[in-house]
C-alpha cells in the first residue's frame, strides 16, 4: 500500500545543514499530513478531538494534539493534520476514519510539504531574516503557528518550543527555501561549507 | 503599510495581492442591465480620494480574501473584515 | 520671447546675469478666456502652446493647483520611446517622438533629448519572441527597431550580469536606437516659456474646484481664485482625473496608483542606454548629472500618496543588483512617488467628454511623459476643431464601452496589471 | 609612514596604543583606532580632500558626520570601491586605501578646474539655454557635460559582499543615542517596554563625545558609558551602534541601514550592511540638530569648517584642526569651540559675532581667556588660493551691510556657525509639516501624524539641560503610549547651562562693494546665492522650482547643511519671509543607503525563487535542457550526443506520433473542488456546459474575464458525485486560484462548495502516442483501460508502480494518450516505472519544445495565442458556448468592437514552398507592405507534415484561408511567403483520440 512506500524528498541531492550549537537545521521527513476544511461539529469531530486529547478545536495561529498527533489551525476553519513519523495512526484520524467524515474536506497533504526544523539559541533570529511576524516568545508562544511569507515564499511556521520551529513550505519550493536558508545560517556555523570565508 | 488580516493579524503589505473596489455589485442577472450599467461594473472606478473600501488577497498567508476600508491619501486602515462577515462595508 | 544661446549667455555673463528676464509670468486670472486648460505639468502647458502655436488661439489660461510641473512630469523616469504592440499605440508615440526630435529647438530651450536607446532585455523564449512580435511590427509601421543578440548585448552593457551564475541569463535584446531620455523639469519649463511668450497666461496655485455648465455646455471652472469663464475647458491633470472629472459628473475607468521611482549618488558615466530589465521590475538611465535614475512596478493599491513605501523600493533594489551586479554598491540618495491614472486597459483617453465643451486628457498611466509633446499636439487639434485628430481619435472615452480597447499587456479591466 | 603633526599629545576617544595604517591619493598615513577618516586626515594635516560638483573648486572637511557636503572620497579599490564616501562617517581601519575624486590629474591640480574661470558662464541652468545646435544634436554635447559631472567612479565589477535584511518590533524606538536619546532609552527601558535604540555612530554619545562638559558631577562621556551599560543590561532593551535610521514609513515601520562590516572584515557569513525593517509601537526621535555655515567670499575654502565640527576634532579625536583660527557665528554654541581651541593651544585670533550684543557672559569668558570679540561684525570673505590664509572682516550696520573698510587677519581654520537645523528628516517622512520657529531661527517639528515625537536638538532644544530632561519626558511618554507604566524619572542628570543668547537672523551678508567672490549656500552641488536671485529673477519662484533649477540641496547629503539658508534666500529674493516660502519635501533615505543593502539575500542568487517538478532531478540527470517557464523551471528537451535542440525536439515530437512518449506535466495548476453547488460554479466560470458531466468523466473548458476575453484554459474532471478535478495552465494557475476563490468567496458566497490547490500535492505525468495505451496496460494494477471503460475523456483510478493513480484520457498531443496524476513524493517512481515498461515501445521522454510542436500539428491554444486579447470566437471557440446561463464575460461578449469583421482570429500558417522555415515574431503583411494584418504566435517543424508550420491570428483570419500573404521579420531580415489554412494541421477528424 502507498503508504509504506516512502516519500521521495525533494532535498534528495541537496547538501545538507549540518547543526551547531547556536542552531541546527534538519529535514523532518516521513510525517503524515491532512488538510482539513469545515469541522462538522458533531459526535465525529468530538471522537477527532478526543483522540487528539483536545478539548475544543484550535483556533487560527494556534496548535493542539498529543502522542505525535497535532492539529494546527492555518486559517479560517481550515487546520492541518500533521502525525510525527511512525506515529502508529488510530483509526479515527485515517481520511478513511471518522476524520473523513468530521470535516467537509479532508485530503491527504503529506506531499505538498516538506518540513524543515529550525532550533537553537538563534533559531528566532534566522527566521527575522526573512520574516516579518514579531517572534517575539511574549507575542508568538510556543505551540503558536503562522502562515507567513519566509524569503518570499509561503510557509507554514510552528513554535514548537521556547527556541523550536517547524517549517512547512509547499514541496515545489523546498529547495529554494533550502538553498536561502544555506545562504543566511553560514554565520552560525550550521553547516561546515567555509567556501565564502572571507578577511 | 501593514494590512490587519482578520485572519492572521497584522501583516506587511507585501504578504498581499490588492483585489480592488470592494463596492463593485455584479448584478445577479447580467442579461437584465442595460449595456450603461454592465460598462459601470466592469469599467468605472469611484476612485475617492480618502476613504476606500478594497479586496486584498492574503496570498502568502492564509490565502482568503479580505475587506479593508483604506484610506488611500494617508493609507491609514479605518477596518479589515472577513469577506461576508462585512465590518468594513456596504458590500451587497 | 528673450532667445537662448550662447551667445546670449555671453552678453548677460558680461551683466552678471542680472538682465534675464522671467521664462514666464506670474498673471492673476482674468474673468475668462476662450480656453482653460486644468493642469500645469507637460501635457496641459503643451497644449496650450500648441493651440497658441498651430491653432492662433492664444487667450488661453492654464491653471494649476501647486507649482507648475510638480506633478508626475516632475517626477518621472523620462523614458522615451515608441516601441509599442499595437499599432494605434505606435503611429501615436512616434508622433511624439518625431515631435521630441525638434523640441529643443522649437521651444528655444534645451530638453536635453538624448536619443541613446532604450533597451528591454530577453531571458526566456516566450518573452524573445513576444519582443520580436513587438519589433517586427515597429519596423513594418516604419519605427527603428533592432533585436541584439546575447553577444551584442554584451557589447551594448558590459556591466550586465553576463557570468555562468547570472539568475536569469540575458539572451538578447530589443532595441529602440532613437528612443532615449529627457530633462523632464525642462520640458514643463520649456513648453511653460514658450506658451507664456504666445500670451498664455499660466497662473500657479489655483485649483479647480467645479465645472459650471449651462444646458450641458461648460461655461468656466470654479477655481480656489474664483470663477474663470471659458468657451472651452480642457482637463489634464493626470493622477487626479477620477476627481477632476468627477466634478463635472463623470465615472471615470481610472484609478490612481503609487509609481515610485529612485536616484542613486551621482557617478562618472556607467551607462549609456536607457536599461529595462525583463526578468524582473527594474529599469533605470543615468542622467547627465551622474545619478542612475531607475524604477521598476506599481506599489499595486489604489493610492493618492505621494510618497513612497519600502518594499518595492527594495524589491526594485534587487532586480537592479541581480540584472547589474556591480551597483550593489551605489547607494539610493532619494526615493519618491508619483500618483499615476491607470486606466482599464493601459492606454490614454484624450478627446469629447458627454459635455459640450469639456474635454478630457488623462488616463496616462506610467507612460505619459513621452507623450507630454504628442498628447499636446492633438488635444490641441481636438479642443480647437472640436473633434478629435485621426491620432487620438482611437484613444476615445467610449472605447470601453464598446468594446474597442487597446490592451497591450491584454490583462484587461484590472489596472494595477497594466 | 608620516607622523601626525596636527594630533594632540593626549585626550581625545581615540586608542593611541592602536595604530592603523592607511593610504590617501597614493600616500600612506597612520591614524588611530577611533578615528574617522577625516579626522586621520586632519591629524596628517591634509586639507585639500576632494573637488566640487561644477567648478572643481578645492574643497576639505567641513562637517562631522552624516551632513557634510565636501569630504566625499572613492573608498576602496577594485570590487569593493565605493565612490561618494564621506570621509566623516568612515571609520579609519587598518589598511584603507582612499582617493579625492571628481579631479584629473590630482586634487591639488585639477585641469577641470578651468571651469571656475569661466564660471560667469556657468549661471544656473545655463545647460537650457545653449547646447541646441546643430538641431537634434544634444547627443553630440552631452559626454563632455556627463564627463565633468558625476562625481565618483562606481566599481565595474561584481559586489563581493552579502547583504542581509532583519525584522524587528519593539513597544518604543529611540532614534539617536546623543543625551536626549539616552535618556529617552533609559526612561523607556525602565519600564520594561520592548526599546530599540539606534544611533549611526560608532558609539552612542552624540555631540555630548564633542563636548567638554560634565553631567551630574561626571565628565559627559563617563555618564554615556553609564547610561549605555544600564541600557545594555535590560533584558527587553536592544543598542545598535553604526545603524541609521533612514526611512519612516507607513504605519510606523522604519528602514535602518546597519554597517555591520565596513569598518572590519566581514567574519564567515555575515553581511556588509544589514537593513532593519522596524516595527515600533511608538517612536522617539532624538536625532540632533546640524549646524549651518554662513554665506560670505570663499566660505568653501579648505580650512572653513563648522565650529561644532572643528570642536569635535579637537575633543573626540584629539586632532588640532588649525594652528590659528577665526570663529565667526551668529549664535552663542561656536564660543565653547573658540575657548577649547584656544584651551588646546590653537591660537583663536577673534570671536566675529554677528550680534552687535552677544551675551555678557559669553564675553566675560572669551576675555578671560584671552580671545579678541568682534560683535556686530562679520567675516565679509575668506582669503586664499587652496585653503584658508586668512579672513577679511568688517563691521556691519543695522542692514547687515559691511560698513568699515575690512581689515585682514591672517589664520588657518575658519570655525562658522550660523544656528542649527534640527533633523526633523524622519519627522518629515512621518508627515509631519516642520515649522519654523524664529526664536531657534530654524524649521522645528510639527504636530506629528504617525506615533512619533521628537526630543532634544531635534525638535529646537539645544541646551543641554533640556535635552535630558525631553528625552526622559518623551521617552516615558512613548513608553506609556504603549501600555507600560514608567516609574517617573527620579534622578535627571544636573547640568550647569551656561545662559544662551537667541541666534541672530544671518541669511545673508552682503557682499563687500565689487567683491566678486563666490558665496556658496550648497558646497555639494556650487549652488551660490547669486544663482538663487537669479532663478527667482527668471520666474522660478517655488522653492521647489529654485532647488530644481539650482540643484540647491539635491547632492549626496540632500542638503543637510544648506536647505534652509537657501530657503531664506529665496524669501529674500522674493521679499516674503521663510515661513512663507517653506521646504522642499524631505525624502527618504535620511543618508544614502547601497543598493545591495535594500536588496539584502533578494538580490541575486536569490532573486524569485524557483518552482521544481517532482522529477526534477531525474529530469536534470537525464541530461534535460531546462527552461524557465514562469516561476517553474522545466525540460525544454532531452538532448542526446551531437543533438541539437531542434534535433532533440523533432526526435522526440516524431516519437509521440510514431511510438510513445512522456512529458512532466506537473507545473499544472490543480484544484479539488467539493460540494452540492460545485456544477453550478463552474457552470458561472466556464464558458461551456458542466451539469451534463458524469462521474469519471472530464470535460475541456475554457474562461474568460469580465470583459469577455479568454482567460485560461484547462480540463475539469468530475471525480465524485460532488467531487471535481480541476487543472489550469502553468502561467495561469495562481491567478485562477484567486480568481476562482473570488468568484466563490465575493460574487457567490451562497454556493456550497470549497475549493482547495492542491498543486504540490500531486505529481502529473503525460503519457502520449499509439502505445501509450499498451505500456500504460503494464503498469497499472486494477484498472480497465479498455474503451468502454475509458473512453476519450474519461477518467479511473489504480494502482501504478504500487501507488494509486488517476488516469484521465486526456489528449494536449492529438495521440492516444493519458493524464496520470500521482502523490508527488511518488512521482519520480511512476516516472522510472513508465521508462522501464514503455522500453520495449522505445517510450521517449519529451519536454515542453516537442510538446509545443505536438499541440500546434492540433491547433491546441497557448501562450502566444493566449494573449489577453482574444474572445472564444477569435481562437473558433465559440460553439463551445452555452447560450441559456450567463458566466463571466457573457455580458460584454455582445459589443460592436468584440464582433468587428477585422478582428484577429486564429488561423495555421504553412510556407507557400513548403519548406521555407517561419520566423519567430514574424508580423505577416497582405497588400500593403506598410501596414501588418496579423502575427505569427507559434512557429515550429512539423513532425507529421515534415515541414515549418505556425499558428497565427490575422485579421478576418478564418474567412481567409487559403489566401497567399507574406509573413515578414524585417528584425532578421526574412521575409517568407506564406498561405493560410486551417489552425488544425493533424488528424482534424480526431480519430487518433478516439481509438
Ligand atoms: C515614478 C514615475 C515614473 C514615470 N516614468 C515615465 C517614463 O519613464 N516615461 C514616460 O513616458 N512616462 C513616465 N511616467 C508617466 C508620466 O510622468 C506622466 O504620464 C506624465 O508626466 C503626465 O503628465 P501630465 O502633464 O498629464 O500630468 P502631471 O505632470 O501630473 O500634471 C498634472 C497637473 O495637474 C495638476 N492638478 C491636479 N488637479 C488639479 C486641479 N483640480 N486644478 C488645477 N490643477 C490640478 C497637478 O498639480 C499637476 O501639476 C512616470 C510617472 C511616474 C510617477
Ligand atoms: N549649544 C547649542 O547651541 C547646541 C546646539 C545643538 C546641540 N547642542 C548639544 O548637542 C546635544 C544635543 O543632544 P541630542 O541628543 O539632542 O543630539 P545629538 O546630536 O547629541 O545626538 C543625536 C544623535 O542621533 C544620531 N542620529 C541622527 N540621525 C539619526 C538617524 N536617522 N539614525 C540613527 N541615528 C541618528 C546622531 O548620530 C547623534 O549621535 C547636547 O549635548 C546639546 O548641548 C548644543
Ligand atoms: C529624472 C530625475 C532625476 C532626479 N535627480 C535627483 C538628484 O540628483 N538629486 C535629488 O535630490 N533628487 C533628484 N530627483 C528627485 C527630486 O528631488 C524629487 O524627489 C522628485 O522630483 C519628486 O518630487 P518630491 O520629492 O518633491 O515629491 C530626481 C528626479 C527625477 C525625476
Ligand atoms: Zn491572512
Amino acid at each position: 500500500m502507498s503508504e509504506t512506500i516512502p516519500i521521495r524528498s525533494p532535498l534528495v541531492g541537496v547538501p545538507r545543514l549540518g547543526g551547531s550549537a547556536a542552531l541546527t537545521v534538519a529535514e523532518q521527513p516521513g510525517s503524515t499530513l491532512l488538510h482539513l476544511e469545515g469541522a462538522r461539529h458533531g459526535t465525529e469531530l468530538g471522537a477527532v478531538l478526543s483522540t487528539l486529547g483536545l478539548a475544543d478545536i484550535p483556533a487560527i495561529g494556534a496548535s493542539g494534539g498529543r502522542d505525535g498527533a497535532s492539529l494546527l489551525g492555518i486559517g479560517p476553519s481550515i487546520w492541518l493534520l500533521v502525525m510525527e513519523p511512525g506515529t502508529a495512526l488510530p483509526s479515527t484520524l485515517t481520511a478513511g476514519g471518522a476524520i473523513g467524515s468530521a470535516f467537509t474536506v479532508a485530503l491527504d497533504a503529506s506531499h505538498a510539504y516538506t518540513r524543515i526544523a529550525i532550533a537553537g539559541p538563534k533559531a528566532s533570529e534566522l527566521l527575522a531574516k526573512g520574516c516579518a511576524i514579531d517572534l517575539h516568545p511574549r507575542r508568538f508562544l510556543p505551540g503558536g503557528c503562522a502562515v507567513a511569507a519566509l524569503a518570499g515564499m509561503r510557509c507554514t511556521i510552528w513554535r514548537v518550543a521556547h527556541e523550536a520551529f517547524e517549517i512547512l513550505i509547499g514541496r515545489s519550493y523546498a529547495v529554494s527555501l533550502w538553498e536561502w536558508l544555506r545562504d543566511v545560517t553560514a554565520e552560525y556555523d550550521a553547516h561546515p561549507d567555509r567556501a565564502e570565508r572571507d578577511g | 503599510m501593514l494590512i490587519p488580516c482578520p485572519h492572521c493579524g497584522e501583516r506587511p503589505h507585501s504578504e498581499f495581492i490588492y483585489g480592488g473596489d470592494a463596492t463593485l455589485y455584479r448584478p445577479a442577472d447580467p442579461t437584465r442591465v442595460s449595456d450603461m450599467e454592465w460598462y459601470d461594473y466592469v469599467y468605472l472606478r469611484t476612485n475617492p480620494r480618502g476613504p476606500h473600501n478594497e479586496f486584498w488577497h492574503h496570498t502568502l498567508g492564509c490565502d482568503q480574501w479580505i475587506e479593508v476600508t483604506r484610506d488611500t491619501l494617508t493609507h491609514r486602515i479605518l477596518a479589515a473584515a472577513a469577506i461576508g462577515s462585512s465590518a468594513a462595508g456596504d458590500t451587497p | 520671447m528673450q532667445r537662448y544661446s550662447i551667445f546670449s549667455l555671453l552678453r548677460n555673463a558680461m551683466t552678471y546675469h542680472r538682465n534675464w528676464a522671467e521664462a514666464w509670468r506670474s498673471p492673476d486670472p482674468k474673468p475668462a478666456y476662450d480656453v482653460v486648460i486644468v493642469g500645469g505639468g507637460g501635457h496641459g502647458l503643451a497644449t496650450a502652446y500648441y493651440l497658441a502655436k498651430e491653432h492662433g488661439i492664444t487667450n488661453i489660461a492654464v491653471l494649476e493647483k501647486g507649482w507648475l510641473g510638480g506633478g508626475n512630469t516632475g517626477r518621472n523616469t523620462t523614458n522615451v520611446r515608441s516601441n509599442y504592440i499595437l499599432e494605434r499605440n505606435s503611429y501615436f508615440y512616434e508622433f511624439s517622438l518625431k515631435l521630441w526630435e525638434k523640441l529643443s529647438q522649437d521651444l528655444n530651450y534645451n530638453v536635453m533629448f538624448s536619443q541613446r536607446g532604450v533597451l528591454i532585455t530577453a531571458h526566456f523564449d516566450a518573452q524573445t519572441q513576444a519582443l520580436l512580435r513587438r519589433g517586427n511590427g515597429m519596423r513594418v509601421l516604419g519605427i527603428d527597431a533592432v533585436f541584439l543578440n546575447r553577444e551584442q548585448m554584451r557589447q551594448k552593457v558590459p556591466i550586465m550580469d553576463f557570468s555562468p551564475t547570472a539568475r536569469f541569463p540575458v539572451t538578447g535584446g530589443l532595441l529602440q536606437p532613437r528612443a532615449g531620455v529627457a530633462r523632464h523639469d525642462a520640458v514643463a519649463w520649456g513648453f511653460a516659456r514658450g506658451a507664456d511668450a504666445r500670451g498664455v497666461d499660466i497662473i500657479q496655485n489655483c485649483e479647480v474646484t467645479g465645472f459650471p455648465t449651462d444646458a450641458g455646455r461648460v461655461t468656466g471652472v470654479e477655481t480656489t481664485r474664483g470663477f474663470i469663464g471659458a468657451k472651452k475647458v480642457g482637463i489634464a491633470v493626470a493622477g487626479h482625473t477620477s476627481q477632476v472629472a468627477a466634478l463635472a459628473g463623470l465615472r471615470m475607468p481610472i484609478e490612481s496608483h503609487l509609481l515610485q521611482a529612485m536616484v542613486t549618488e551621482p557617478v562618472k558615466p556607467l551607462l549609456n542606454v536607457s536599461l529595462s530589465y525583463g526578468a524582473g521590475h527594474f529599469y533605470t538611465s543615468q542622467t547627465d548629472k551622474g545619478e542612475l535614475v531607475m524604477g521598476g512596478d506599481l506599489d499595486g493599491y489604489n493610492s493618492y500618496a505621494q510618497r513612497g513605501n519600502l518594499p518595492m523600493v527594495e524589491h526594485v533594489a534587487a532586480a537592479a543588483v541581480t540584472a547589474v551586479p556591480c551597483l550593489s554598491r551605489l547607494r539610493i540618495m532619494r526615493h519618491w512617488a508619483g500618483i499615476v491614472d491607470m486606466t482599464m486597459d493601459g492606454n490614454p483617453i484624450i478627446g469629447k467628454t458627454p459635455i459640450d465643451g469639456l474635454y478630457l486628457n488623462g488616463g496616462w498611466c506610467y507612460g505619459g511623459f513621452k507623450a507630454t509633446p504628442g498628447s499636446g499636439w492633438v488635444f490641441a487639434y481636438t479642443i480647437a476643431n472640436d473633434r478629435p485628430h485621426d491620432l487620438n481619435a482611437p484613444f476615445n472615452l467610449d472605447r470601453f464601452r464598446n468594446g474597442y480597447t487597446i490592451d497591450e499587456r491584454g490583462v484587461g479591466p484590472y489596472p494595477p496589471l497594466h | 609612514m608620516s607622523a601626525q603633526p596636527f594630533r594632540l599629545a593626549q585626550g581625545g576617544l581615540i586608542a593611541r596604543d592602536t595604530a592603523l595604517r592607511f593610504a590617501f591619493n597614493g600616500r600612506s598615513y597612520t591614524g588611530f583606532l577611533g578615528d574617522t577618516l577625516a579626522s586621520a586626515l586632519l591629524a596628517n594635516d591634509v586639507r585639500i580632500v576632494g573637488r566640487s560638483f561644477k567648478y572643481h573648486r578645492p574643497r576639505g572637511v567641513f562637517g562631522l558626520g552624516a551632513e557634510e557636503p565636501n569630504a566625499l572620497v572613492q573608498l576602496g579599490v577594485g570590487a569593493r570601491s565605493e565612490p561618494n564616501s564621506k570621509a566623516t562617517q568612515t571609520e579609519l581601519y587598518d589598511g584603507l586605501v582612499a582617493a579625492s575624486q571628481n579631479c584629473w590629474p590630482t586634487v591639488e591640480f585639477d585641469l577641470g578646474s578651468v571651469t571656475g574661470l569661466f564660471g560667469r558662464l556657468f549661471p544656473a541652468g545655463f545647460y537650457y539655454k545653449t547646447f541646441m545646435w546643430p538641431p537634434g544634436r544634444w547627443i553630440a554635447w552631452e559626454p563632455l557635460i556627463r564627463r565633468m559631472a558625476g562625481l565618483g567612479k562606481a566599481s565595474l565589477l561584481p559586489d563581493p559582499d552579502r547583504y542581509e535584511h532583519r525584522h524587528a518590533h519593539c513597544d518604543v524606538l529611540v532614534v539617536g543615542a546623543g543625551a536626549t536619546g539616552l535618556a529617552a532609552a533609559l526612561a523607556a527601558g525602565r519600564s520594561g517596554a520592548r526599546v530599540i535604540v539606534l544611533d549611526d555612530g560608532s558609539r552612542p554619545g552624540g555631540l555630548l563625545l564633542t563636548e567638554r562638559r560634565m553631567v551630574s558631577d561626571r565628565a559627559a562621556v563617563d555618564w554615556v558609558s553609564d547610561a549605555e551599560a544600564e541600557l545594555q543590561a535590560m533584558p527587553e532593551v536592544r543598542l545598535r551602534n553604526r545603524t541609521t535610521a533612514f526611512g519612516y514609513y507607513d504605519h510606523n515601520q522604519i528602514g535602518a541601514v546597519e554597517r555591520v562590516a565596513d569598518h572590519r572584515p566581514a567574519r564567515h557569513g555575515e553581511p556588509r550592511l544589514r537593513v532593519w525593517h522596524i516595527h515600533a509601537r511608538e517612536v522617539v526621535l532624538a536625532t540632533g540638530a546640524h549646524e549651518r555655515s554662513l554665506v560670505f567670499g570663499n566660505n568653501d575654502l579648505p580650512g572653513v569648517m563648522l565650529a561644532s565640527a572643528a570642536r569635535g576634532y579637537l575633543n573626540r579625536y584629539a586632532v588640532r584642526p588649525g594652528r590659528s583660527a577665526v570663529v565667526f557665528t551668529n549664535n552663542d554654541s561656536a564660543y565653547a569651540a573658540a575657548l577649547d581651541l584656544q584651551a588646546e593651544g590653537i591660537a583663536v585670533q577673534a570671536v566675529v559675532d554677528l550680534r552687535p550684543a552677544p551675551p555678557g557672559a559669553l564675553i566675560a569668558r572669551l576675555a578671560a581667556a584671552g580671545i579678541e570679540q568682534l560683535a556686530g561684525s562679520a567675516v565679509v570673505h575668506a582669503l586664499g588660493q587652496r585653503t584658508v590664509h586668512g579672513v577679511c572682516i568688517a563691521k556691519l550696520d543695522d542692514a547687515a551691510r559691511p560698513i568699515s573698510q575690512p581689515h585682514r587677519i591672517d589664520c588657518d581654520l575658519l570655525c562658522v556657525s550660523g544656528g542649527w537645523n534640527p533633523a526633523v528628516h524622519l519627522h518629515a517622512q512621518a508627515r509631519g509639516r516642520p515649522v519654523f520657529d524664529d526664536t531657534v531661527m530654524a524649521f522645528v517639528p510639527g504636530a506629528a501624524v504617525q506615533a512619533e515625537r521628537s526630543a532634544g536638538a531635534a525638535r529646537g532644544s539645544f541646551a543641554l539641560a533640556a535635552c535630558l530632561a525631553e528625552g526622559a519626558a518623551a521617552g516615558a511618554a512613548a513608553a506609556e503610549a504603549a501600555g507600560f507604566r514608567a516609574p517617573v524619572a527620579a534622578d535627571l542628570p544636573l547640568v550647569v547651562e551656561p545662559a544662551m543668547g537667541s541666534a541672530a537672523p544671518a541669511w545673508h551678508i552682503a557682499p563687500a562693494p565689487r567683491c566678486r567672490r563666490k558665496r556658496f549656500v550648497d558646497l555639494q552641488n556650487d549652488v551660490t546665492d547669486a544663482d538663487i536671485a537669479l532663478a527667482v529673477r527668471e520666474g522660478y519662484r517655488s522653492v521647489e522650482h529654485v532647488k530644481r533649477y539650482t540643484t540647491l540641496g539635491m547632492g549626496t547629503d540632500q542638503g543637510k547643511t544648506s536647505n534652509a539658508i537657501g530657503f531664506a534666500h529665496v524669501a529674500a529674493s522674493l521679499g516674503t519671509d521663510i515661513s512663507e516660502v517653506g521646504t522642499t519635501a524631505y525624502r527618504p533615505p535620511y543618508v544614502p543607503v547601497a543598493l545591495g543593502g535594500l536588496a539584502g539575500t533578494e538580490g541575486g542568487r536569490h532573486f524569485a525563487p524557483d518552482r521544481l517538478t517532482p522529477m526534477h532531478d531525474w529530469h536534470v540527470a537525464a541530461g534535460a535542457v531546462m527552461a524557465q517557464s514562469g516561476v517553474w523551471l522545466r525540460p525544454q528537451c532531452y538532448p542526446r550526443g551531437a543533438e541539437t535542440l531542434d534535433d532533440a525536439a523533432r526526435r522526440e515530437s516524431r516519437a509521440v506520433r510514431e511510438r510513445v512518449g512522456l512529458v512532466d506535466i506537473s507545473t499544472l495548476g490543480k484544484f479539488e473542488l467539493f460540494g452540492p453547488d460545485t456544477a453550478e460554479f463552474l457552470e458561472r466560470v466556464y464558458i461551456n456546459r458542466w451539469r451534463s458531466l458524469k462521474p469519471g468523466r472530464c470535460r475541456y473548458g475554457v474562461m474568460l474575464r469580465e470583459d469577455g476575453m479568454v482567460f485560461d484554459d484547462g480540463t475539469t474532471t468530475r471525480l465524485g458525485e460532488n467531487h471535481y478535478f480541476m487543472t489550469a495552465t502553468t502561467g495561469q494557475a495562481p491567478l485562477v486560484g484567486r480568481r476562482l476563490q473570488y468568484w466563490h468567496k465575493v460574487l457567490w458566497p451562497d454556493l456550497d462548495l470549497r475549493i482547495v490547490s492542491v498543486n504540490d500535492q500531486w505529481a502529473g505525468v503525460a503519457l502520449a502516442g499509439p502505445d501509450s495505451s499498451n505500456v500504460l496496460a503494464r503498469v497499472i494494477e486494477n484498472a480497465d483501460l479498455g474503451p468502454a471503460a475509458l473512453p476519450y475523456m474519461a477518467m479511473t483510478t489504480g494502482q501504478v508502480a504500487g501507488v494509486m493513480a488517476r488516469v484521465l484520457r486526456i489528449s494536449f498531443s492529438g495521440e492516444l494518450a493519458y493524464e496520470i496524476y500521482v502523490p508527488a513524493g511518488y512521482g519520480t517512481r511512476l516516472w522510472e516505472a513508465l521508462l522501464t515498461d514503455g522500453a520495449e515501445y522505445g517510450i521517449t521522454p519529451y519536454g515542453t519544445d516537442a510538446m509545443n510542436a505536438l499541440r500546434i500539428e492540433k491547433g491546441h491554444v497557448a501562450g502566444g495565442e493566449l494573449n489577453g486579447r482574444v474572445t472564444a470566437g477569435d481562437l473558433g471557440l465559440g460553439r463551445m458556448m452555452k447560450a441559456d446561463q450567463d458566466f463571466i464575460g457573457r455580458r460584454s461578449l455582445a459589443r460592436p468592437g468584440l464582433n468587428a469583421p477585422d478582428r484577429w482570429q486564429l488561423v495555421g500558417v504553412v510556407p507557400e514552398d513548403g519548406k521555407t522555415t517561419l520566423p519567430p515574431g514574424a508580423k505577416i503583411v497582405a497588400d500593403r507592405t506598410d501596414r501588418y494584418v496579423g502575427e505569427l504566435t507559434s512557429t515550429t517543424w512539423s513532425p507529421t507534415l515534415g515541414m515549418p508550420i505556425a499558428l497565427g491570428l490575422v485579421a478576418g483570419g478564418r474567412a481567409r484561408h487559403g489566401e497567399g500573404m507574406t509573413a515578414v521579420a524585417p528584425l532578421m531580415g526574412r521575409s517568407v511567403r506564406v498561405v493560410l489554412r486551417s489552425p488544425v494541421f493533424f488528424d482534424p477528424e480526431g480519430t487518433r483520440l478516439h481509438v
